[in-house]
């Protein structure tokens, strides 16, 4: 019996498949060529195709293909160009950057955002509805680098409360990981927190309309304790959705803000690796985003299995 | 009680402008145009215009907005920024929101196959990094304006799909297009006469906060040298170029910054202005 | 009489305010006495204001309505009454049903919770004792297998199931009143049958007031001992249910009367009201059914009429109620 | 058979199959072999509870959804076989109206435009002003006037919208309206109104329908014939008020005694109570059978099937004639 | 006193090996830290003895005999001698090489070890530039056992030792307490290159302490933001970075010398240094910098003249100009230069287009191999690298038989004097031919530490010498 389940499982392998193909084609007929590049403005011709053999560049793009595929399949990313070093420890060691950073992001911008949407909605029209939609609406304006600008010079520059930037590693201390990640992260966070608390607002709207509300208003709880126990749990399951896929946008969407903050993280190392045209370790990495998208868009279905009762059972 | 004086409801569209949010947003974008359209016929200075030695001087001591680091006149540079910041995702939404628009409607006429295919198509353009895909369109075509409306467009053509597919399933599921098939009428007929004007006001909505979200992405790749080629001055690279002045001369990052989070502000209180204006559960009570 | 009744609605008024900031009368001059375990029925054509009159007992009416006149619940007025009051009262003293058993229930709540929430907040029950007492309550309402029952959602039950579940609720802290809100139209006519006969035998059983609203009058029949007829939020005809269906005083229930479908005499043709309910925006000068009554003279047209009482608590919004030859 | 009937529908089924995330997909039979025939100018009420299948049935008839088996003979034609451009054809001659007035009418389109949507189609396509004369008699026979073509429906009450639906109906002259829940959501006196017109279309046009509802009352009133479904299943046909006089299914006797009525006041004595459903039937056998007062083994064994009983009356009941015989003891109390 | 130093550069090197990848971050890291040659290359752009002691050079200029240094251990503990010197050459030549400098060893004939502290290089033809070519990072000695580990884990004789790279991040090494050189004296014991691309981010690093130098700060428009720092100190010292706007000699218009000189005069170079670099920089009138020997100021040759410009364009008809469009890769002083020159173009009638190129990969394609443009911008970095116009092809399509002549006779001479005297020529010669526009060279902004001694002022060489760094008490 096919089940569903099966059947996005296997859309997503298919969806991969497509990612990874269109990839190898684009950085295949892009410009520039990964040995004339490590190999400067000097090198000869025999020097540049002894580079490309070493490379495997000499080979067909279908064999390339496959092999690359092949070696995914069992777990080897490859080499990277110009590192000399496995992508799969490159990508790691980029991620627990990256991972942590989207994390603390996350994080913050749920901080902001659940509340700041809950009682926006809960007092509709009121100073506070137009200062939440106000604020929500600035932070979805301002652009994320610029906002890193700023705060590098207060708390960086002025105020020195932070480092400006870098990564010291984990091995330098939870704290002092977690202090030069703070910045970034907030300059993340703000647009996230302005788009989510939208959602969460006109979520929390829509089930303030529900009738069951008014069923728990009847019991005679209080507005609050109507809102928060049978509203806000009803109005997470939009703001679930959203928050995965952001998690996966924050992530791959935290290029800029790692260049501005110095971070050695997996965007950059697409960035770089675009750049020197590391097409193993672009390609890696691509892949992987995909992946990860994909399997959070996953996640996020299957936690609407959690978050409403409705489509646990048999569905209508 | 009080015997029943009827009160006569006649219809009153400029009351919406009561709404702060369509109001705000509307003048916003208006005021926003009007600067862009003057940009073609007169500027202050010509925006490319290099006085080094009145360079980074600050606004009002020379020009509107003060000077850049090559004393060019910033207010213009600006100005000249608007229109091509709006043009830009002007073209760019316009392109990602028809194509995805078509795609959207043509799911949800279809259903099974075509909406997965869509679908799936959608995945694999969402599933890779915008900047890191608009970088590989700059690598692959060169940058430029091209390049930018391209990839802005790009990404713009899953988000419509979804919307429009989303929003044109419900008017699927509707008694008037059953009706409308019991008429006889084909999948063809029945979007263009029925789904896409019940699903327009959605549309226009998704278009303007996509016109902000396109002028952030037009600016992050100005930002990133992806856009537009100097002279022509965009808002993105400006604050590019003043990034290292931020300590020296602030007010080069802080105009455009400005600039730019005043008009994806505007689209989105226009866009949600509109919304509110829009929804028919908000108007038409009693 | 025996000192104040449970509930006294008295001069009852509700407006909205509309987009533009201006206020639109829809209910106006209610009143009503209701004893303990007495049934009440409200009818009345869609948009009648038959909800709003009971969410404004309720103290829930929505944020662009507004009630005067006074709403006497044990003596004490519910229009005045701090917030902190009413939520004592919601629930606690006051119960109520609402229409739509589909939606009117928590999807992310378990039932037996939805039900036991009520005891935990007013009675400040432990949640176990509280449950445990739920599964009572849904053996109440002939829930079948009530303690697994308790334990699931909303979504895996029946509409009828639901509207038990509704119900259960509502009786959960024994109210001295409940309100039901068309509790049965989007019920089928069996499971309906089923849900009143809970609703009955409850009512008898702990001497329950009840509130019945409802556009069908076959219901109201079933159910109520006195009637409300409504019509453009204006009571137009109160009585004994069985006075009111069978000797109807006013034009606008006799056309309801006559419209009821049954089976095709000799004219072919069901008798109808003509014209449609009209919005409240544009009601016709005077009496508020005078452009679509039959009946209708010209003074109909210049004076809204007033409220006349006559024999046992039956009253009639019309000028000609009392012109002998009048059924 | 002397003529062939207008609609014949031939054991007629339909299987909806829903997929779940986890878990198996499960189909439901919604429709269960249902054979019926509507003969010219007649008018057959269709009567249930909710989710037995009704509208199911009338999206069949009307050919906007495929069976998983089973034939719709319309004027002889199989409606499932024929081409799609001559199905389009076909269409001119039935016509469906919903039960939402509020949902049925694109709100962005004018009432003529509405009204007018069927001629688009047809094989000679009208011009415009003989669309316009023939919008404005449609708004007019329906009791609208022809001024109101060039409103939009939120400018209607929901009878008045209910009329535009059966005017655009009618337009295209059908020989069958099919109409699904067609006055449940309507308000008393506007009901009245709706049922009137219709009874007046089929005196004057001769225009057959199938009328679906669950509201008793309202087929007694208006049907020459009636089916009962239950569960997917048609349970019983006959004559309207014969039926409901004299049910040969027990369901139908459920239905009839719980249908509440003006002239029964206060709670019905026990004996009229309704049995409460004890979970559900399991395949195979009656799926009446475990609300079934007259229930027996052979319910649960043999599955009933739909057969004469009396001249024109067909019950799907293996105790149809006790039936009879009980419900004249019951009318003796 | 401190032992540690943190160092910030600008691009991270890709690879740690400078003889297999040509990128100058490598070297800046490695070169005479970890790996060392035959010969250096001081802080004066001098030639210096390393691992070999001395060498003579016979009066043919064909035979180069170099005296290898004794007791020398790499950091793996493989002994240095003449064999591994020697596979170490050959690796850099032999057919499969991947040098990017693989041409500096064409002129090697043989390579002969007749005891274990001698290397005898046998050349075919007389290279005067060979020892200086020694001294280059990718003529390093690397260790035979692991030079093909050295691009992760470089293993070398220098007096620091490679630790650890984070990739994106840092790059650590540690004193080598092995060290063979025993007369100089390394005072540093940990020091850490900091990678930090954002100058914002560098300025931030800076001031905060979390790097203790920037000896080739990103951003010149900052470092007015440095000089009121009382423990900073602001070095601007010369680069051998050569920004020249290249033109394709072999193209229309440029294929005339009097365009090119009346764009040469178009362009006010004080200008654009201060538009470009915020005035730090110096104006070049040749492909050759104030570091280099022999070094001529022909800043005067062609100087800002729009008159005359636009007369000789007239003259070469184009009086009305005439439009092109130059391909600038990303790098911040090509874009900002060309909108300056754009301006001064447009004053004498000339139209120029500015065409963003993505650097290395597009423009390499598009400009160096398939000389495909009409004017680029870049920054040239090697050093003493104006034989460049003298390669057959380079993407200026630049021929002049006489000045390849002259580099020719470099070549042939090992006497220095006369070396410096024929650079001379070549520079008057270029500066009168205009095949590129020079510009200016790049300002080495060194920031670091007041307390920081010894870093280089200059850089002759791009590279990070530590070996006589030391924190001042
Ligand atoms: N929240 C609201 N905002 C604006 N108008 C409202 C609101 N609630 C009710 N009304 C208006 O008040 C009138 C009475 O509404 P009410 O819901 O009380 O009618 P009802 O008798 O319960 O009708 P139904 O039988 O359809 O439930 C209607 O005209 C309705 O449009
Ligand atoms: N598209 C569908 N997919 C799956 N199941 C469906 C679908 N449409 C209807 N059903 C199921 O088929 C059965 C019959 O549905 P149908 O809509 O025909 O009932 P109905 O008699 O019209 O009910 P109602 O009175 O509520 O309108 C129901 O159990 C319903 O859940
Ligand atoms: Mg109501
Ligand atoms: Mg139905």
């Amino acid at each position: 019996m096919l089940t569903l389940l099966a059947r996005r499982i296997a859309g997503l392998v298919m969806t991969l498949f497509a990612v990874s193909a269109l990839i190898f084609l684009v950085m295949d007929i892009l410009p520039g060529d990964p040995a004339s590049i490590m190999l400067g403005m000097s090198a000869s011709p025999d020097t540049l195709a002894a580079l490309r053999h070493e490379l495997g560049l000499d080979q067909p793009l279908v064999i390339r293909y496959l092999q690359w595929l092949a070696g995914v399949a069992t777990g080897d990313l490859g080499k990277s160009y110009t590192y000399g070093v496995p992508v799969a420890g490159l990508i790691a060691e980029r991620l627990v950057v990256t991972l942590p950073l989207a994390l603390m992001a996350i994080l913050i911008s749920v901080a902001i955002a659940i509340p700041l949407g809950v009682v926006s909605a809960s007092r509709r029209n009121s100073a506070v509805d137009y200062a939440g939609g106000f604020v929500s609406q600035l932070f979805i304006a301002v652009p994320g680098f610029w906002v890193a600008l700023l705060l590098i010079l207060a708390f960086s520059m002025s105020l020195g409360w932070l480092p400006a930037g870098g990564f010291p590693g984990w091995q330098a201390g939870l704290i002092a990981g977690l202090e030069a990640l703070l910045l970034p992260a907030v300059a993340l966070a703000l647009q996230q927190a302005g788009v989510l608390t939208r959602v969460t607002r006109s979520s929390v709207l829509e089930v303030l309309n529900e009738d069951f509300v008014r069923t728990a208003r009847a019991k005679g709880l209080s507005r609050r304790a109507a809102l928060w126990r049978h509203a806000v749990r009803n109005a997470l399951v939009p703001v679930a959705t959203i928050l995965g896929l952001q998690f996966t946008f924050l992530i791959a969407g935290a290029v800029l803000i790692e260049n501005v903050f110095n971070l050695p993280g997996l965007g950059r190392l697409a960035l770089q690796a675009l750049s020197q045209r590391d097409i193993i370790v672009l390609q890696d990495v691509v892949l992987f985003f995909a992946a990860l998208v994909i399997t959070m868009n996953f996640l996020v279905d299957l936690s609407y299995l959690l978050l409403d009762p409705r489509l646990r059972g048999r569905s209508r | 009680m009080t015997a029943s004086t009827p009160v006569s409801v006649r219809p009153r569209p400029w009351l919406a402008f009561r709404r702060p949010n369509l109001a705000i947003g509307a003048t916003i974008i208006v005021s926003l145009v009007a600067i862009a359209l003057v940009s073609l016929v007169w500027t202050p200075l010509p925006p490319a215009k290099m006085q080094i030695i009145h360079k980074l001087k600050a606004p009002l001591v020379h020009g509107l907005a003060g000077t850049d680091q090559f004393g060019r006149d910033i207010a213009s540079m600006l100005m000249v920024g608007a229109w091509n910041s709006l043009s830009t995702s002007a073209a760019a939404v316009a392109i990602g929101a028809s194509l995805g628009t078509l795609l959207g409607v043509i799911a949800a006429a279809r259903r099974g196959l075509t909406e997965a295919f869509v679908m799936r198509v959608s995945d694999v353009i969402f599933a890779v990094p915008p900047i890191l895909s608009a970088m590989m369109l700059g690598a692959l075509i060169g940058t430029g304006r091209f390049t930018a409306i391209t990839a802005i467009a790009v990404f713009m053509v899953p988000v419509f799909a979804r919307v429009t597919a989303g929003a044109a399933l419900q008017i699927w599921s509707r008694d008037y297009v059953l009706a409308a098939r019991g008429a006889g009428k084909g999948g063809v007929l029945i979007t263009v006469e029925h789904v896409l004007p019940n699903i327009a006001n959605q549309i226009i909505v998704q278009v303007t906060i996509q016109l902000g979200l396109a002028i952030l992405t037009e600016a992050g790749l100005s930002f990133l040298g992806l856009g537009m080629p100097p002279p022509a001055p965009t808002w993105g690279r400006m604050l590019a170029d003043a990034q290292t002045y931020l300590a020296t001369a602030p007010w080069l990052a802080i105009m455009p910054g400005l600039a730019i989070a005043l008009s994806v502000f505007g689209f989105n209180m226009l866009g949600d202005g509109l919304r509110d204006f829009l929804d028919p559960r908000e108007k038409g009570r009693a | 009489m025996t000192g104040a009744p449970l509930l006294s609605v008295r001069d009852l008024a509700i407006s909205i305010r509309m987009a533009d900031g201006s206020l639109t009368p829809i209910v106006t001059d209610v009143a009503f006495d209701l004893e303990a375990g007495e049934s009440l029925g409200v009818v009345g054509e869609s948009g009648s204001g038959k909800s709003l009159l009971s969410l404004a007992i309720m103290g829930l009416l929505p944020g662009v309505a507004e009630a005067t006149g006074t709403i006497a619940f044990e003596g004490e007025n519910l229009l005045t009454a701090s917030e902190d009051r009413l939520c004592h009262i919601r629930g606690n003293r006051i119960g109520m049903i609402f229409q739509e058993p589909m939606t009117a229930l928590n999807p992310a709540m378990t039932i037996g919770d939805q039900i036991a929430e009520g005891l935990v907040w007013h009675r400040g029950m432990s949640w176990r004792d509280a449950r445990g007492q739920a599964v009572d309550l849904l053996d109440q309402v002939r829930i079948p297998d009530a303690a697994r029952r308790a334990k699931t959602y909303p979504h895996e039950m029946s509409g009828g199931q639901r509207q038990r579940v509704g119900i259960a609720i509502a009786l959960a802290l024994k109210p001295a009143l409940m309100i039901a809100d068309e509790p049965t139209t989007a019920l089928d006519v069996t499971v309906q049958a089923e849900v009143l006969d809970i609703l009955d035998d409850l009512a008898r059983e702990h001497g329950m007031a009840l509130i019945l609203v409802s556009h069908d009058l076959g219901v109201i029949a079933r159910m109520c001992r006195r009637t409300i007829v409504m019509y453009a939020g204006r009571r137009m005809e109160e009585g004994g249910t069985r006075e009111v269906l069978t000797e109807p005083r006013n034009p606008y229930t006799r056309g309801l009367i006559r419209a009821i479908p049954r089976r095709v005499t000799d004219s072919g043709r069901l008798e109808t009201i003509r014209g449609t309910v009209p919005g409240f925006n544009r009601l016709p000068a005077g009496c508020v059914f005078s452009d679509r009554c039959p009946e209708r003279i010209d003074a109909c047209h210049s004076a809204e009429p007033g409220w006349t009482y006559f024999d046992n608590n039956r009253g009639v919004r019309c000028i000609r109620a009392m012109e002998e030859g009048n059924r | 058979m002397s003529k062939s009937p207008l609609l014949d529908i031939r054991a007629l089924s339909r299987d909806y199959v829903s997929h779940s995330l986890v878990g198996a997909s499960h189909s439901t039979r919604a429709l269960d072999e249902v054979s019926l025939a509507v003969d010219g100018g007649e008018i057959v009420g269709i009567v249930g509870e909710s989710g037995c299948g009704k509208s199911t049935l009338a999206r069949l008839v009307a050919a906007l959804d495929r069976p998983t088996s089973g034939h719709v003979l319309f004027d002889g034609d199989d409606l499932f076989s024929l081409r799609p451009k001559d199905l389009t054809r076909k269409r001119e001659n039935f016509q469906m109206v919903f039960q939402d007035p509020f949902g049925s009418l694109d709100p962005r389109q004018k009432v003529e435009r509405i009204v007018a949507e069927p001629l688009h189609v047809l094989a000679r396509r009208p011009s415009r002003a003989e669309i316009r004369e023939k919008v404005a008699e449609m708004l007019e026979s329906v009791g609208l006037q022809a001024a109101h073509a060039g409103r939009y429906p939120h400018e209607f009450s929901g009878g008045q919208r209910q009329r535009i639906a059966i005017a655009r109906a009618l337009i295209t002259e059908p020989k069958l309206v099919i109409a699904d829940e067609a006055v449940s959501a309507l308000d008393l006196s506007v009901q009245a109104q709706v049922l009137n017109l219709l009874m007046d279309l089929r005196e004057k046009r001769g225009v057959s329908f199938l009328f679906i509802t669950h509201n008793l009352a309202v087929v007694d009133c208006i049907a020459d014939r009636v089916g009962v479904m239950y569960r997917g299943r048609l349970v019983e046909t006959g004559p309207a008020h014969n039926v409901f006089e004299r049910p040969f299914h027990p369901y139908t006797r459920v239905l009839a005694e719980a249908e509440p009525s003006i002239e029964r006041f206060g709670r019905p004595t026990a004996s009229e109570r309704s049995p409460p459903p004890l979970g559900s039937a399991e395949a195979g056998g009656c799926t009446f059978r475990n609300r079934c007062p007259l229930a027996m083994p052979r319910c649960a064994a043999e599955r009933p099937e739909l057969r004469t009983i009396a001249p024109g009356r067909q019950a799907a009941c293996h105790r149809a004639e006790d039936m009879g015989a009980e419900d004249i003891a019951g009318n003796g109390n | 006193t401190q032992k540690d130093l943190t160092l910030g550069m600008t691009i991270e090197p890709t690879g740690l090996d400078p003889t297999v990848a040509a990128p100058v971050a490598i070297g800046q890291v490695t070169w005479q830290n970890i790996f060392e040659g035959l010969v250096t290359i001081d802080r004066d752009g001098k030639v210096q003895p390393q691992l070999a002691t001395s060498w003579d050079i016979s009066a043919d200029g064909l035979t180069y005999s170099f005296h290898l240094a004794e007791g020398v251990k790499f950091h793996d503990g493989e002994a240095f001698d003449s064999s591994v010197a020697k596979a170490s050459l050959e690796r850099a030549r032999g057919a499969d090489s991947v040098n990017p400098q693989k041409r500096f060893f064409a002129a090697i004939d043989t390579i002969e070890t007749p005891d274990a502290a001698t290397l005898v290089l046998k050349l075919k033809e007389p290279a005067g530039s060979l020892l200086y070519w020694l001294g280059w990072p990718s003529s390093s000695i690397v260790g035979t056992k692991s030079a093909a580990d050295d691009k992760t884990t470089p293993i070398g004789t220098g007096p620091f030792k490679f630790v650890n790279w984070a990739k994106g991040d840092k790059v650590e090494l540690a004193a080598n307490p092995d060290y063979w050189n025993k007369d100089v004296a390394v005072k540093l014991e940990k020091v850490t290159f900091r990678f930090i691309s954002d100058p914002q981010a560098q300025a931030a690093a800076l001031k905060s302490g979390d790097v203790d130098a920037f000896p080739e700060f990103g951003a010149p428009e900052l470092v007015e933001t440095f000089k009121d720092d009382a423990k900073l100190a602001t070095v601007i010292g010369n680069t051998e970075l050569k920004v020249v706007a290249g033109m394709n000699n072999a193209r229309k218009p440029f294929d005339d010398k009097r365009v090119r000189q009346a764009l040469m005069m178009a362009l006010d170079r004080s200008v654009i240094v201060e538009g470009a670099w915020s005035g730090y920089g110096t104006p070049i009138g040749s492909h050759y910098t104030p570091n280099d020997r022999g070094y001529v100021d022909l800043t005067g040759t062609y100087p800002y003249d729009p008159e005359k410009a636009k007369a000789l364009l007239a003259e070469a008809g184009y009086p009305n100009g005439f439009s092109f469009t130059i391909k600038t890769p990303q790098m911040a002083y090509a874009p900002r230069s060309a909108q300056v020159m754009q301006a001064m173009f447009a004053e004498i009638g000339v139209t120029m287009n500015i065409e963003p190129t993505e650097f290395p990969a597009k423009w390499v394609q598009d400009v160096l191999k398939g000389r495909d443009y009409e004017m680029t911008i870049v920054a040239h970095a090697e050093p003493m690298d104006i034989d460049i116009y003298a390669r057959d092809p380079y993407y200026f399509n630049y021929k002049n038989p006489e000045f390849n002549d002259i580099l020719k006779k470099v070549e042939a001479t090992s006497d220095t004097v006369e070396q410096d005297k024929l650079y001379g020529e070549a520079q008057k010669i270029l500066a009168e031919d205009v095949p590129a526009l020079f510009l200016f060279v790049m300002p080495k902004l060194g920031i670091w530490d007041k307390k920081l001694k010894g870093l280089w002022e200059n850089e002759p060489i791009p590279s990070n010498v530590l070996t006589e760094v030391y924190w001042e008490e």
